[in-house]
C-alpha cells in the first residue's frame, strides 16, 4: 500500500530516512563519547531499532504525546529534538533539554511532546495512558504513543494501564519494541505465553509488525493514529526488532547470552536504514549520491553538536536545589 | 459567615468549590463517583460533575495513580484518591519515583500538579492493613509537598491549596475525623503550606502535633493547664514544607517540647521535628525533647491491644508533666 | 460425570454439604454479632459462594496450602478450621487462630494450610504463587490453590505471578471468585475484555465453571489438582457466584448497585445449599430428615462456638510487643 | 586465615555458603544466573547451584518478592535480589503489607524468614532512579530488620545472620563498594543483629555513620586527629534493630555527635539516631547534636551537580571541627 503511494511522497520519505541516519548517528556519537570517557553514568543504545521510533514518530502531530524508556535516545531524535541539547544533557551540561539534571536515562523534550525517558523499566506505561486521558478529558485531540521494551511487558502496570485504557476508549498506542532481550536474557525465557494475546484479552486491537520495515511501521501507524483521534483506541503495536549493542554500552561480552551470528544475521540482512535506501533508490526517489550526502551532512552535525556540548558549561552549583518543587526557587533555603 | 461542618463535608466542599473553579480538576479512584467512597466524603461530587470528572477506576491504584502522574504532566489537575493510607506502599513507585521527581529530573521543564488524598488514623478495629500513619515514608522524598489537616477547617484549606499547587501534594485525612464538625466559614479560604498553627499559647512546654494528635494534645493541654502547667500546642500543618521557625521560637521560649504524631516512631516524623529542635534550640532547653509516636508495632486488630498502641491525652499529659517537673532525669 | 459415581461417595458429599452449611452459619452468626455491635471492625459475609470454597477445599489435601481474601470466612472453614477459634478471632480474643491479633480479615489457619486471608485485594497472589515455587523446589508434592475476587483481577501483581507461574509451570491454582461485584461496583464496568482470557495469554490452561454447583466446582478441582501434582499446572479456574450481603456487614442501602430482583433470583434458584441438599435428596443419599439433623447440630456447634469466643479473655497487654519479630519476645523492650 | 575480598566477593561467598549448609535457601531476582547480576556479584553461583536454586525472573520485582514471602512462609529461604535499591518503591506492599507484618498478624503462627538484598548510594552518574538510599523507610516499618554494611567484612557477617534470622531481613549493599576490598577471614563468622561496632575510640565527639559513610567518617576522623580532634566512629551495623546503648554511652562519654547517612535527611535515618541521642545524652551533651545526610533533592545527573548531594569527608570534619569549638552556635 505505501509503496504504491511512493512517488507521491518523496518529502516524507527523505525525512524518514534522515531520521533514521540522525539516530544511527547520534548513537554512534554517544558510543564515542562513552568509550572515550566523556560520557558519565551509563546509557542504552538504540541502534538496530531506528525504523520503529521513526516510523511511528512521523505519524504524529508535533503537539501528540510519546513516552520513552532507557532506550530513549531515538523516540528523542525521531520526535523532534535537536542534537545540540540532546548531547549536552548526555554530558550533563546546563544547555541539555534537562538542565543536565536528567542525562540519558531521564531525557525529555516537552517542546516536542516527549513526556521523557524513564529508567524504571515499564515506568512510563501511567504517564502514557494518564496523557490519553488528559486528552480525551480536556478534548485536545492528542494522542499519546507509549514506547516500551518486550521485557516491560513482565510489570502489572501495563495490565492495570490498558485495561483502563480500554474501558474508557483512551487515544493511546502501545508500541512494544521486541527486540528480543531483556537485559542479558532471551526474553522469550521470562515471557510465557503471547504478549500479543495479553493486549487483546483486554479487549485491545493488537498488530504484529516488521519493526525494521520503516513504511510498514509508518503505515500502521498512521492508520492507527487517524482511529485513535476518532476515539477508537487503544491499540497494541508488537514490533520485531534487534538491538545492535549490548543491553548497555559496557556490556561487550555477551557471548554467552546471545550469539555473534545472530547479530550479524541482523546487521546484514535486516538494517532498517540499509534496506530502506536501497528501496529508495530502486523507488527512484533518491540516488545513491543523495543518499550519500544526507549521511554526511548528518554526520556534520552530530559532531559540531557534540563539539558544542564538550565544550559547553556545567551548570552552576546554584542548581543543585533548584526544580524540587515548582514555585521554589531554591529548596533548601526554603 | 461561619457553619459547621463535617470533616467529610469540608473536603467534599472543597473539592466542588476546585471543580467549580478550574475545569482540568478531576478526581480519579475507586468507588469514587456513585459511591462516593466506602467513607461517603465524596457523595454527590457526581451529580454535579458527571462520571468524565469523577471517575470510578478499577482497583488498580498504581496503574490509576501513574494515570494521574501522566494527566498532571499534560494540563489536567488529577485529585487521586486513594481509599486507605495503606494502599500507599502499593503507588510507591509511581508517587515517588516519577511523581516525585518529574520536575527535577526534566529541569523544571514539567510540572505535576496532583493531589494523592488518603488517609491515616488506628483504632477503628481494621487491623495491620488499614490502619497505617505512613506520611513519614513520603515525607522523606524530595519533590513532594505533605498537608495533614487537624479539622474540618484545616482540611478545606489544605486541600484547596493543595489542589492549586504545581507541585504533587499527598494529603492525610484522619478518617476517625470524617464525622468531627468544625467551623468553617461560607466565604472562600486557603490555608497556605509552610505556616504552622499555634492553637493555644503556653510557657511551659511547646506540644507539637500532627493531623489526629492535634486534639490529642489540645486535650492533654486542658488537663496541664488544671494543673497549672501552661502548654504550647502548635500543628505544623504541612510537614512538606515544614515551618521550623514557628516551631523552634516557641520551644526558645517555653524551654520543653514534646512531639506527638501518630505515625510509628521509629524512624517517623516526630524524630524530624525533634532533631530540629534539639538542635536549634539546644541553647534553651530545660529538658530532651520527648516524643511520642505509634508503637513500633504492626496495628493489632483486638480491641485490647490497638487501643494501646496510639498516643493518648493521657501519656500526653503524663510526659509532659515528667519534662516539666523534671522527671526526664529517667530518660539518661 | 461425578453424578454419575454419586452413590459411592455418600461421605464425601454429606461432607460436603455439612461445610457449606457450616459456611453460611459461621456467617449468619458473625453477622449477628457484628449487627449486636459485639464484633469490632469491619467484616465480609461469604454467604452464597459456599460452593465454590468447599468444591475447592474438598479436592485438596489437609497440608495443601490456599490463600485467601477480605472475604476469607468461607475459606478457612472448608480449608478445616474450627469454630470456637474462628469465633475467637473475630472478636480479638486471644484463643484466636492469630491470638486476636489479625481479625476477620487476617484470620490465618496454618494447622490446615490456610496462609491467612488478606486486606489488600490481590495481596495474596505472590503468597500463593510462592508457596506452589516452595512446594516445587522442596518436592512436597503439596499444591496451592490462590483464591480471588473478580475485582482483584485488576491487580498488576495477578500478571506478574501468573506469568512466573506459566513458566515454570507451578502447582497453583488461580480460583477467581466472580461474584459479578468489585464493592458498590459492577466488574463488568471496571474489566474490559475477558477475564479467562487474560490468563490464557499467558499460556495458562483455564476453566469457567458455575460456582453455585458444588459437584461441578468440584470435579473440575479435582482433576485440576491431581494434574497440578503431576506438574501440569498452574491452571485458572472462573467460578460464576454471587454474595447474598453487601460488600461489608454494613452495606445495607445497596439499591443504587445492585436491584433487589437480582439477588432474589439468586438467592431463591441459585442457592449452592438448597440445591445440592435438594439433589442429595433426589439421589437418596440423605434424607430430608437428615438435611435437617445436619443443619441442626450445625446451627448447635455454632452457638456454642460463639458463646465461648463471648466468654473468653482478650490477650494480655504484655501481647502488643510481642511476635513483631520471630525470636524476640518483647519487641518494645529488645 | 584472613585474606582481602571484594565486597561483591564477600557477598558471594556468604550466599554459597548458606546455600551448601541449607539446601532450603535460593536465590531470586532478574539476571542473577548466567549473567550473575549486572554488577556481577552473583557470578558463578549458578554453576554449584543450579537454575532451579538461582532463579532468574521477568521484570516483575512485585512479583517475585511476593513469590519469596510465600516461599518463605512455607519452608523455603529465599534471597531476593533488587537490582537497584530505587526499585524498592516497587515492592513496598509485599514487603512492608504483607512480609513485615505476617508474623504478627498471625499471631506468631507464621514465620518470614527472607532476605531482600538491594543496594544503595549515589555518585555513580545514575541519576535520581538508580541512585537512592531508601533504608529510612523499611526502617519505618515494624516486623522488618535492616542491615547496612560497610565493608567486605560486614557485608559477609551481616548477610549470613540475616539469611539465618526468621525475620524479612532488607540488607543494603553500597553499590559504589562492590569492588573495594577488605581482610576477609576464611574461616566462618557471623554478625550478630543490633550490635554496634566501634571502629575508632575517640574523646572529643561520636560520629555516627551507616554503610558508605563509615568510610566517609573514618578519613573525616583521621583528619580530625590532625588537628587534635579525637573522633570516635561507631557503626551501628544494623539500623533495625539499633544498638542504642553503644551510641549513648559513647555520646555521654565524648559528649558531643554528628551523625551521618546517605539517605536524604528530612525524615531520614540521622533524625531517629539524633532524637535518640539528644534524649538519651541530655544531661552530657556540650554542642547540640549535628547530623548531615544527603541533600534533599533527586539525584542530579550531572557530575557538577551530584557530587554536592552527598556527605564528604570535608564536610564531616567541617562540622565536626565546628561543633567541638562552639561554631555550632550560630545554629541557634
Ligand atoms: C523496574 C526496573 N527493573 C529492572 C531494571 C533494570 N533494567 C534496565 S533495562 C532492563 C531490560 C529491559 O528490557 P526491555 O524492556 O525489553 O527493553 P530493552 O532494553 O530490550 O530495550 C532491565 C531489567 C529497571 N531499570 N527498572
Ligand atoms: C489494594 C486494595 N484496594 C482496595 C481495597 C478496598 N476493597 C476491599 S474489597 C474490594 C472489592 C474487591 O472485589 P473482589 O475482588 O471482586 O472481591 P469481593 O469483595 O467481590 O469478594 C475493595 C476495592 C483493598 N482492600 N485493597
Ligand atoms: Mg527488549
Ligand atoms: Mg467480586
Amino acid at each position: 500500500m505505501a509503496r504504491a503511494t511512493a512517488k507521491t511522497n518523496t518529502e516524507d520519505y527523505i525525512r524518514m530516512y534522515t531520521q533514521m541516519v540522525r539516530i544511527r548517528a547520534f548513537e554512534d556519537n554517544a558510543n564515542q563519547l562513552y568509550l572515550a570517557a566523556k560520557m558519565p553514568g551509563l546509557t542504552h543504545m538504540y541502534s538496530g531499532q531506528e525504523a520503529v521510533a521513526v516510523g511511528i514518530c512521523e505519524a504524529l502531530e508535533d503537539d501528540d504525546r510519546i513516552t520513552s524508556t532507557h532506550r530513549g535516545h531515538g523516540h528523542c531524535v525521531a520526535k523532534g529534538a535537536e542534537f545540540k541539547q540532546m548531547f549536552c544533557e548526555l554530558l550533563g551540561k546546563a544547555e541539555g533539554y534537562c538542565r543536565g539534571k536528567g542525562g540519558s536515562m531521564h531525557i525529555a523534550d516537552t517542546s516536542h511532546g516527549n513526556l521523557g525517558a524513564n529508567a524504571i523499566v515499564g515506568g512510563s506505561m501511567g504517564i502514557a495512558t494518564g496523557a490519553a486521558l488528559s486528552a480525551k478529558l480536556q478534548k485536545t485531540g492528542r494522542i499519546a504513543v507509549c514506547f516500551f521494551g518486550d521485557g516491560a511487558t513482565a510489570q502489572g502496570l501495563w495490565y492495570e494501564v490498558m485495561n483502563m485504557a480500554a474501558l474508557w476508549k483512551l487515544p493511546v498506542i502501545y508500541a512494544c519494541e521486541n527486540n528480543g532481550y531483556s537485559e542479558y536474557t532471551r526474553t522469550d525465557e521470562i515471557a510465557a505465553g503471547s504478549i500479543t494475546a495479553r493486549a487483546e484479552a483486554f479487549g485491545i486491537e493488537s498488530f504484529e509488525v516488521d519493526g525494521q520495515d520503516v513504511l510498514a511501521v509508518n503505515e500502521l501507524a498512521r492508520g492507527l493514529v487517524e482511529r485513535c483521534r476518532k476515539g477508537e483506541g487503544p491499540f497494541f503495536v508488537n514490533l520485531a526488532t534487534y538491538r545492535y549493542h549490548g543491553h548497555h554500552v559496557g556490556d561487550i561480552n555477551r557471548d554467552y547470552y546471545r550469539s555473534k551470528d545472530e547479530e550479524s544475521e541482523w546487521k546484514q540482512h535486516r538494517d532498517p536504514i540499509t534496506n530502506f535506501g536501497k528501496w529508495l533508490e530502486a523507488q527512484n526517489i533518491a540516488s545513491a549520491e543523495e543518499l550519500v550526502g544526507i549521511n554526511d551532512a548528518v554526520r556534520r552535525e552530530a559532531e559540531a553538536a557534540v563539539a558544542h556540548a564538550e565544550a559547553a558549561a556545567y551548570p552552576d552549583v546554584s542548581e543543585v536545589d533548584m526544580h524540587v518543587h515548582a514555585g521554589i526557587p531554591h529548596a533548601l533555603s526554603a | 459567615m461561619t457553619r459547621e461542618l463535617t470533616l467529610s463535608k469540608a473536603v467534599n466542599e472543597a473539592i466542588a468549590e476546585e471543580m467549580r473553579r478550574d475545569p482540568t480538576v478531576f478526581v480519579i479512584g475507586e468507588d469514587v463517583a456513585e459511591a462516593g467512597t466506602p467513607f461517603k466524603v465524596l457523595a454527590g461530587l457526581v451529580d454535579e460533575f458527571g462520571t468524565e470528572r469523577v471517575i470510578d477506576t478499577p482497583i488498580s491504584e498504581p496503574g490509576f495513580t501513574g494515570l494521574a502522574v501522566g494527566a498532571a504532566m499534560t494540563g489536567s489537575r488529577p485529585i487521586v484518591d486513594l481509599m486507605f493510607g495503606d494502599f500507599l506502599f502499593l503507588v510507591m513507585d509511581q508517587l515517588c519515583n516519577q511523581a516525585a521527581k518529574i520536575h527535577y529530573m526534566s529541569g523544571g521543564t514539567m510540572t505535576v500538579p496532583m493531589v494523592l488524598r488518603t488517609n491515616l488514623g488506628a483504632t477503628r478495629r481494621s487491623a495491620a492493613q488499614h490502619s497505617q500513619s505512613l506520611h513519614a515514608l513520603v515525607a522523606h522524598i524530595p519533590g513532594l509537598k505533605v498537608a495533614m489537616p487537624s479539622s474540618a477547617y484545616e482540611a478545606k484549606g489544605l486541600l484547596k491549596t493543595a489542589i492549586r499547587d504545581d507541585n504533587p501534594v499527598v494529603i492525610f485525612e484522619d478518617k476517625l475525623m470524617y464525622q468531627d464538625k468544625a467551623p468553617v466559614p461560607e466565604e472562600e479560604y486557603l490555608i497556605p503550606f509552610g505556616q504552622a498553627n499555634v492553637l493555644r499559647e503556653g510557657r511551659d512546654i511547646t506540644l507539637v502535633a500532627t493531623s489526629s494528635m492535634v486534639q490529642v494534645c489540645s486535650k492533654a493541654a486542658e488537663t496541664l493547664a488544671a494543673e497549672g502547667i501552661s502548654a504550647e500546642v502548635i500543628d505544623p500543618r504541612t510537614i512538606v514544607p515544614l515551618d521550623e521557625a514557628t516551631i523552634v521560637a516557641s520551644v526558645r521560649k517555653t524551654s520543653r517540647a514534646l512531639v506527638v504524631d501518630e505515625g510509628h516512631q521509629s524512624y517517623g516524623v516526630t524524630a524530624e521535628i525533634a532533631a530540629r529542635i534539639a538542635e536549634r534550640a539546644f541553647y534553651h532547653l530545660d529538658a530532651p525533647v520527648g516524643r511520642i509516636g505509634a508503637m513500633d508495632v504492626p496495628v493489632p486488630f483486638s480491641p485490647a491491644l490497638e487501643d494501646l498502641t496510639v498516643p493518648t491525652p493521657d501519656a500526653v499529659a503524663d510526659r509532659a508533666r515528667a519534662l516539666c517537673k523534671g522527671g526526664w532525669a529517667d530518660a539518661a
